[in-house]
């Protein structure tokens, strides 16, 4: 399949297309919503679905499988927040907090973009390595963390640490993807044929949902984009290409499949827009919402979901075809 | 028979209000009610438009507590955060619970 | 099948005793209820449903073979309104402004009135076409905007239309069905497969759910029936009746199916209570919602619900069976 | 240290609150907080019961502001729609701002 | 123009709210409204857990009923229940309604 | 297979450990919640789902073959709230009504652990008698009453019967599970297949995510064990090992199949923390929260959710066996 129909067929996918229907609806002012508890209840199915799944995954893998890839992931959670502040200089008006508080967004990672890959990489017969899961967790702190600290070495001020990083853990993505981790090893192959029907065959319908209204909450963050200038839409576009190419590179050398590394891949490229915005929020006031937010949500987000995903595909297929 | 308190209400961005209800607290209230709630301001940039809008804190305490609470939210909260507040006279019947 | 037995069927199907149980909740005073934000997820599952099942099927049709029935709804979407309002004359004590708010209400149409048709039909094996949902799109409007413009011929302030339009045109109902319809056409068959076990599996059961919550609504509505005088029922009643027919007759007569001209009879006898109440309140404050509410809620609605949907059923057969 | 202002709620139909909302600001208001209710009183009859009953909406404003709001309920919500409100005096830090 | 009442706030079990309502109404307020809230207090112990935290019923009264429906509470609802309450001044614009 | 791999598979299910995550979340103070509406509709959805499946269960047996159960359920529903009643006067501090509290608590039932036993009898293929959910509304009510009036023969003041009665009945679990049943018996067979989907594949699901949920609440109530004393933790294991018994033994007295008598028996060992809990903190509002909530839902829901489940079946095993 060449890129360009794989690239179409994403983008005509049901879950993008609700994204478009939700950016749609900002724009023409509509006061469509998904009610609070229901987008609560939607990342809480989310996040302990993939859980589960990716832990029933591990259940069956060994030690030794695993080994390399997780220690590339963490290799990335420090490398790509590092990066992002390092290139970030490059915008001039950028504060050293917000250039931090940036980092802490790529550097961490977006579920939606995970799941939205798995679920187009499945319809295009690219198998993934369940436990990516598991590397969705363990990428999804680090960068955070890397970023407050670069972020904070500019303040005056002491930042409450004990306080912020109790928040960051026992917030609940990480708590429910490592918990769902648990019990889908724990319950095993047998215990999830239960609930399968649950977690598994609705899970498209629902992120076609989801989509909808983040593609509302991303439509309202559009408008800030002439406030926010030029660079950071460069930024926004240009640095998934880069950590996303890190990632596939990573999971080929270390020994994920076509399909594996490119979702490694993707989790590289793709920026946080629910547990780090709570973290910066609370950790670092002084950062402008109007900045990470935009980035992340209202530029890199939309593009990961509809080329994004894709390419990284194409950059995996590439780096395996040279064999590297 | 009724006894005068002051009436603390607190409006700020839902992401906040599990350390506010802490901060409050700390400078002596004796209980709190939070309600949620949405709403438009004046400064009206925020984090948190993913998770839920305003929460609504009301607090019933000594005309002593308030003062230090106000003084608080202005160190804290005003300069950074999406956040509004005023107060008010109130009454009520059993004194030593406020 | 004769229609007795097809009555029979539809008076027990799990969707409408529940919405005998909601009824019978407010008559013991029940303080059941479905949490609003429930009630809310919903409609915009039903609604975006209901429009992506649409556009699949709209995708597979040729414009030559919807054009004629597209026509007939436009047309019926400007009679049923203007019939009603005339026919309501006879009711004296109703004010011109309750007579153009009960227009636009009878004018427009009925979601669920609809859902559960399209189920009940497909139970008793009689197909229907799948563009019938682009045709509840194009009959939901313009009978507001007729009914409107009639009630407000007797007012003397002036109507701020701008905004009305505004408000009926970006609010969800219409957004959610249009947008699901372009969902639908653009990801076809294939896109759908992903996501039907969520939008088709799970209907019946959701709308079994929504309807205990209608019934509970419709009840307290029932309690208005002492007030709102005997003209009413019988109106309540009796228009569906025409309005059906003519509905059926313009399927019959535009080409449908057996299955697609009852569904057009359903649609045409369906009283809104979502879109319409909405823009009336806004639009026409001095019309009573005790009257156009009691009467497409408490009335029309169950009657239709019970009776209507096999009747219609009966007059499409009938009419076939001329060979109009 | 806290200057006076005047809160006015206002409970009406929940349909209706982003209309009212706009006609409050209209009116000179800074900013407002909502929040969803539910509710009884003396007339209750009214649509909505599908849409989630009743919103209820906050403002800070200086004295004339709310003589103004107030005259403005008078006109366009009190004939025609479930509507309640009332006005009390509340101290706020930055006046500035409501 | 505006006339005096008395606004009483109660904050009481979720549970329980439907039954104050009819209390309060009882005590002859002509209307309440009632927002779902969470708080803590002095207090601190309370079935409910499950059934979703607090409610808050605000009513505009005259000064009268204001104590007749505090009085009900100190019999009927302080002794037993999770309830908190407190009075303040407002003012109202058509008086024959509450 | 021998109790001990039966009690193993119960513990690794997806259920019981996320309510075993659940209590983790509370332990380690995380924000975690099943927003309010949530947690309402899912109650709603199980209330309605048990009660339609029994309704259709029902549909399908002779009253010959139900009435001897029914009859024995009804004395359970008496003796097990007066034996409680009797038993718990050997914890001294316990007052007479803090007594009546808990014996109208252990009288009730507990939905949630009937579903987790269903669930769990099904998966290890022993099936039990589909109006097992008849018993269980049939159960929910006299141990509320009984134990109201056992306590309030200690009280001074007048008890408003009448309206606590109204409240109990016309409370939704009641309301929804005798709706269900006579929906489902009235729908049948053929009604049930349009809507089983939702109601019978999606259910193991559901009851994950709500059993994540009540761990979180049961945690918060392990706290209280501290204050509340040793001898209401012994209370709440050991009794319904003698409840339980006892509706093994009516079950199999009866003529209830294996697993039918094994469901009774966790019934009747189960405890009520809806019902009886809204209807007691009514009527009774000189009862402790901190002790009856406590005992049902920190200490015996979870151990009939791990092991009194297994337990039963175990009983049930040995008593057939014995040939009673
Ligand atoms: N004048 C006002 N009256 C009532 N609430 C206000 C007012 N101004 C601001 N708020 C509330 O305070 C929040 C934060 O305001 P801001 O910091 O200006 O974004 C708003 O979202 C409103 O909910
Ligand atoms: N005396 C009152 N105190 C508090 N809220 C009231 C009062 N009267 C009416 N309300 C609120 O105002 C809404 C509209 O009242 P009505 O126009 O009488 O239907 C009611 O649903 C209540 O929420
Ligand atoms: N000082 C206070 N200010 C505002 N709300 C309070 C206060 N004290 C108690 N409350 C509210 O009243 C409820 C019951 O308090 P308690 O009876 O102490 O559990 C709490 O959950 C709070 O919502
Ligand atoms: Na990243
Ligand atoms: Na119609
Ligand atoms: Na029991």
């Amino acid at each position: 399949m060449d890129i360009l129909s794989v690239a179409v067929q994403n983008l005509t996918s049901a879950p993008v297309l609700a994204f478009g229907l939700g950016l749609l609806a900002t724009a023409i002012r509509s006061d469509l919503r998904l009610p609070e508890p229901i987008y609560q209840a939607i990342s809480i199915y989310l996040l302990l679905g993939i859980g589960i799944k990716g832990g029933v995954a591990l259940s069956e893998v060994s030690i030794a499988e695993v080994g390399m890839p997780i220690l590339g992931t963490l290799l990335l959670g420090v490398t790509i927040p590092a990066l992002a502040f390092f290139l970030l200089k490059r915008i001039r008006k950028l504060s050293q907090v917000d250039r931090g508080a940036l980092a802490a967004h790529y550097g961490s990672t977006s579920l939606v973009t995970f799941t939205a890959a798995i679920i187009f990489y499945e319809s295009v017969s690219v198998s993934v390595e369940g436990y990516l899961t598991t590397l969705l967790a363990i990428l999804e702190i680090p960068g955070i963390i890397v970023g407050l600290l670069l972020a904070t070495r500019g303040l005056k001020r002491n930042v409450p640490w004990n306080e912020s990083l109790r928040e960051i853990l026992a917030g609940r993505s990480i708590f429910l993807l490592a918990g769902g981790l648990v019990i889908g090893f724990l319950t095993g192959n047998i215990g999830f044929a239960r609930i399968d029907e649950f977690f598994v065959a609705l899970f498209p319908g629902i992120l076609t949902l989801f989509l909808l209204e983040l593609g509302i909450v991303a439509g309202r963050r559009l408008s800030d984009l002439k406030t926010s200038g030029f660079g950071l839409v460069i930024f926004g576009i240009a640095f998934p290409l880069i950590s996303g190419s890190l990632g596939v590179l990573t999971g080929q050398l270390t020994g994920l499949s076509l399909g594996g590394s490119a979702t490694l891949g993707v989790l590289s490229a793709s920026a946080s827009y629910i547990a780090a915005p709570a973290a910066v929020r609370l950790a670092l006031p002084e950062a402008s919402p109007g900045i990470y937010l935009t980035a992340s949500l209202g530029i890199t987000f939309p593009f990961n979901l509809t080329l994004g995903i894709p390419i990284m595909l194409q950059i995996s297929t590439y780096i395996e075809s040279v064999g590297l | 028979m009724l006894k005068a308190r002051k009436l603390v209400v607190i409006v700020v961005e839902a992401g906040l209000v599990t350390r506010l209800a802490r901060d409050v607290m700390a400078k002596g209230a004796k209980g709190y009610t939070v309600t949620s709630a949405s709403g438009l301001g004046p400064r009206n940039q925020r984090a948190g438009d993913l998770e839920g809008g305003n929460a609504k804190l009301e607090t019933v305490v000594p005309e002593a507590v308030a003062t230090e609470v106000l003084e608080m939210l202005k160190t804290n909260y005003f300069p950074h955060y999406a956040c509004s507040a005023w107060v008010s006279d109130v009454q009520v019947l059993r004194d030593d619970r406020y």
